[in-house]
């Protein structure tokens, strides 16, 4: 079991009062915290090893470079990829999405062709094939919700056909919890010859992942959700898969040889790292996946499912509260959508926010899906490995207040 | 501290949020505007009619949070039947209390309420999103006069 | 005049002893060092603010927005723009180049167009443009250089023509130090209907900028080249420019609305920053940003210029040393390359190394720029403002010994 | 530590970058292979005649750092007329010194002298460069028999 107590010690920003109270930070899903490992070793590289890499001699780009590839070889380890050479990195989930629809997309799908996404999907993995749909003349299509808020599959199988390249679909839903069942879908995808792209931004830093047993061709998710720093995402493709691609952005690094009349690419994945990456947050994601492979993502899921459903449960007894999303606690994230009748969401935020409990209120970049509820945003409370029950209390205490100010 | 938000949701403003003011459509008005705040989804519609220099009639309906809402019943209640330069002058300082924070002039009434709106920026846009339609719809008034 | 001796105490890295010698940086036109002022702001960041921003309602992340937005308004006034709207924040150099190819060049770029550039770029400003030019059927022309390393105007003047679209060019060279009259290149360009782009990624950081003074319709650097983090690149767009530009990226923060026939767009410049931007970077930035000022620009460009007429003075007392570039130490950088006969650039790398003296050995992402100087790579020893006279004779005293093995 | 450096430069690498052996081309080389270190420009030459088994004759040429040029040296010097097995067991223990550090087989004979290199991972590659031109050429010469 995770002894929060300890645990929070390891998290500065949380010892601090929020007016006047203390902060309960349930906005995880957004960006979650940072461990002082993870602060730490920022201000490592910088004090002893910050020198650009791959073309560097000296000692300090020798340490950079070092460390650089090291965290690609704990990233695949991490998500149980055998190629570190297969994980790119990337800013955030977003762009690891828009390069498959660049280098991959811009390649292999033209006109007539689909691409099957969901009405739940984030806006990240919507509007990158909408853009590549209008670029091939290609169509995206999308797949319908059941009312219990999972993933529709008979519709999903009724779209998948003989038209369709590409399979993109969320794991876990930053909106509703919901864990679809990916490597069913995967399946789905392949017997119709299309690929499958996994938006894992919301299920790596929470739940033990496989990327075998997903049965993902590309699986994209961001350093900042997972006690990692902001500026780092990660790309991984299965083995073959990058060799067939071609470059994104062009640049240094990106290159074998520059000709004026035309140039060649570096080998993969170095072909899709154009420029001078972002080494010191690289190098930290590296330590937030060693703090979190010390935790062990079984304890993570497990701490998570039980406090989802401490929170579900105490929050269903405020009258005329609804949550949205499946009702067990094992097919969903720590992510908690909710109601209070009579209060809009972001009234409820503000006044969450004077008891110092950090939720988010808004869309959660899901406008298809906020249309499919019916509701023009929701509050939402989302957990990390820091959070535990003493949280929801001063969630309850915001919520009765609220009510009682719109009563 | 809770006072603070004691004082961004003051009675007149929870009032006027649960019994808006104005509200619904104005059949046959002439000028029809609307604004979408995209960050956080509050919409608000006017309805407008303009005769001889003044606000003749006006209208509103939308969905969002309270600040939003109610800063447009407020609106609505302040300008109808006032003319165009009232409407401009009352507006500039609306925009003068939220966004630099300037004390609430007396000609404000009720909009007075809005005071503790400026110390939550986020919030700020709610407030103003009904005063940027109503400059949209003034300035369409302005055109097919 | 800086005073190095107190201005190095700012930087934690260079208390370091390399190979048992003190750590002589000099490497800096790959990347800076970073300030305390840079480690502390991400410190903090991550310790008291850390929050997803635009978004949030809640007080970290209204102080976690106000602090990302604070730094565009430091950048816009740093290079003297009139605008912080017209500030995109990327990832690097070479990613605001390969925006403006993708967003403005797929819009305005077609057939038999043709991008003017020079055998002087730096790769991330050659690439960018053959990928666009083979998207659009258009052609990348190069202006040559003059044997003492300028840009050849004639040449430039003699390409730029009616098809000329746009005029790319960088300001100060990363291997010859050469400073261009970019003013006159942006007047050639414009009077032709073409735009022109400036790759600053060299000058910001060396020298006082004015955005206006340029004459550039772009302009695109790197923070980690002016002493702050990796991961953060900009690029300016004269005002207007952008709104009339395609997305690059879609995704989360650049939408105004998401629907599943089509959607729209935010505005300026959010509509570029597609996803969880590098927000603690950013904000690292504009502490960087506040040294360089409260140094004075220039300052900074005395105290470099001083120090680049002192190693060139010094270098060519050795027998047989050749210094690529400008004689005149006012028409360049602080980067020196230089050839020691008989001792190829990778030997005389590492055996710096062994001195503690960091240089650079390689092509610098310059190939094209190699091949005019007939070598395959050189040795590059570059400045910053941590770096003082007495970084030059270790430098030297490397350079004997370099000769004396390969005797 | 300068002798780290001392002893990467020994002076067997310097005498056969500055005396390369079998340098130049073969005339009627049946096999010619190249590769080059995108990296840093290093660049290897390789011309083979393979007959009965054994490397008959191989000559190289190519431009780069000392660390490259003396490897492909010694490389030809140590294999040049060497049954092809021999060949492959010396490219084995050569990869086997340079990437994961172990001590040098009696076998390698002068090329141990590029045993410092193992301690400079970024000029590991500059030394391996001609044994993966060696391995392809040694594959063409396969096929091609
Ligand atoms: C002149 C010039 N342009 C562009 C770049 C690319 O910068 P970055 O690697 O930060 O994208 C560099 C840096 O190496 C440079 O010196
Ligand atoms: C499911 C999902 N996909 C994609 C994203 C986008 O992540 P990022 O903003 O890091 O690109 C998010 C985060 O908001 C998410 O929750």
């Amino acid at each position: 079991m995770l002894d929060i107590e300890r645990l929070r010690e390891d998290f500065p920003i949380l010892h601090q009062r929020v007016n006047g109270h203390r902060l309960v930070y349930l906005d995880s899903a957004a960006t979650t915290q940072k461990p002082r490992a993870v602060i730490d070793a920022l201000v490592n590289y910088y004090e002893t090893s910050n020198a650009n890499i791959h073309r560097g001699i000296h000692t300090l780009a020798q340490r950079a470079t070092e460390q650089y590839e090291d965290t690609r070889a704990k990233v695949a380890r991490f998500i149980g990829a055998s190629n570190p050479e297969d994980v790119v990195f990337t800013r955030n989930t977003t762009e690891s999405i828009n390069l498959v629809a660049h280098s991959w997309g811009d390649r292999f799908i033209g006109e007539g062709d689909e691409i099957v996404i969901s009405q739940m999907e984030h806006h990240s993995n919507i509007v990158p094939w909408q853009l590549l749909a209008a670029r091939a003349g290609a169509a995206v299509r999308f797949a319908s919700l059941t009312p219990d808020g999972h993933l529709d599959v008979d519709s999903l199988r009724a779209l998948i056909g003989p038209r369709t390249k590409l399979v993109s679909l969320m794991h876990m839903s930053n909106v509703l919890g919901t864990i679809n069942p990916v490597a069913e879908f995967a399946e789905m995808a392949h017997r119709a010859g299309a690929l499958f792209l996994l938006d894992a931004a919301q299920s790596v830093p929470h739940l033990p992942f496989d990327v075998r047993a997903t049965g993902a061709d590309f699986v994209a998710f961001s350093a900042h959700k997972m006690l990692g720093p902001t500026g780092v995402g990660v790309l991984w493709a299965r083995e073959g898969l990058l060799e067939e691609m071609d470059p994104f952005m062009g640049g240094g690094d990106m290159i074998a040889t520059v000709r004026e009349e035309a140039s060649t690419w570096a080998e993969v994945p170095h072909k899709f790292e154009a420029g001078t990456p972002n080494i010191a947050d690289v190098i930290a994601l590296g330590a937030a996946i060693e703090y979190l492979e010390a935790l062990g993502m079984d304890e993570v899921r497990r701490h998570e499912v039980a406090l989802t459903a401490y929170a579900m449960d105490t929050l269903e007894r405020i009258p005329g509260l609804a949550i949205h999303g499946p009702r067990d606690p094992e097919e969903r994230g720590g992510v908690v959508s909710f109601e209070v009748p009579g209060v809009h969401p972001h009234d409820m935020a503000t006044i969450a926010d004077g008891h110092g409990v950090a939720i988010r209120a808004g869309h959660h970049c899901a406008q298809l899906l906020m249309r499919q509820l019916r509701v023009p945003a929701t509050s939402r409370a989302s957990f990390s490995v820091y959070n535990g029950e003493d949280d929801i209390a001063p969630l309850v205490e915001a919520i009765e207040h609220a009510r009682k100010v719109f009563a | 501290m809770a006072e603070l938000f004691d004082d961004l949701y003051r009675e007149l403003i929870l009032d006027h949020y649960r019994r808006p003011r104005n509200h619904g459509e104005l059949p046959d008005a002439p000028i029809r505007v609307e604004g979408v705040n995209p960050v956080c989804g509050d919409e608000i519609h006017l309805d407008l009619k303009v005769a001889d220099g003044a606000i003749a009639d006006i209208g509103f309906w939308g969905h969002g949070c309270s600040i939003s809402q109610s800063s447009a019943s407020m609106l609505t209640e302040r300008l109808k039947g006032r003319p165009l330069d009232e409407a401009g002058r009352v507006t500039k300082k609306v925009r003068a209390m939220l966004i630099d924070g300037e004390l609430p002039d007396s000609e404000l009434g009720d909009l007075e309420a809005l005071e503790g709106v400026a110390r939550l920026p986020v919030r700020v846009k709610c407030a103003l999103l009904c005063w940027n339609v109503l400059e949209q719809g003034l300035a369409e008034a302005a055109t097919t006069a």
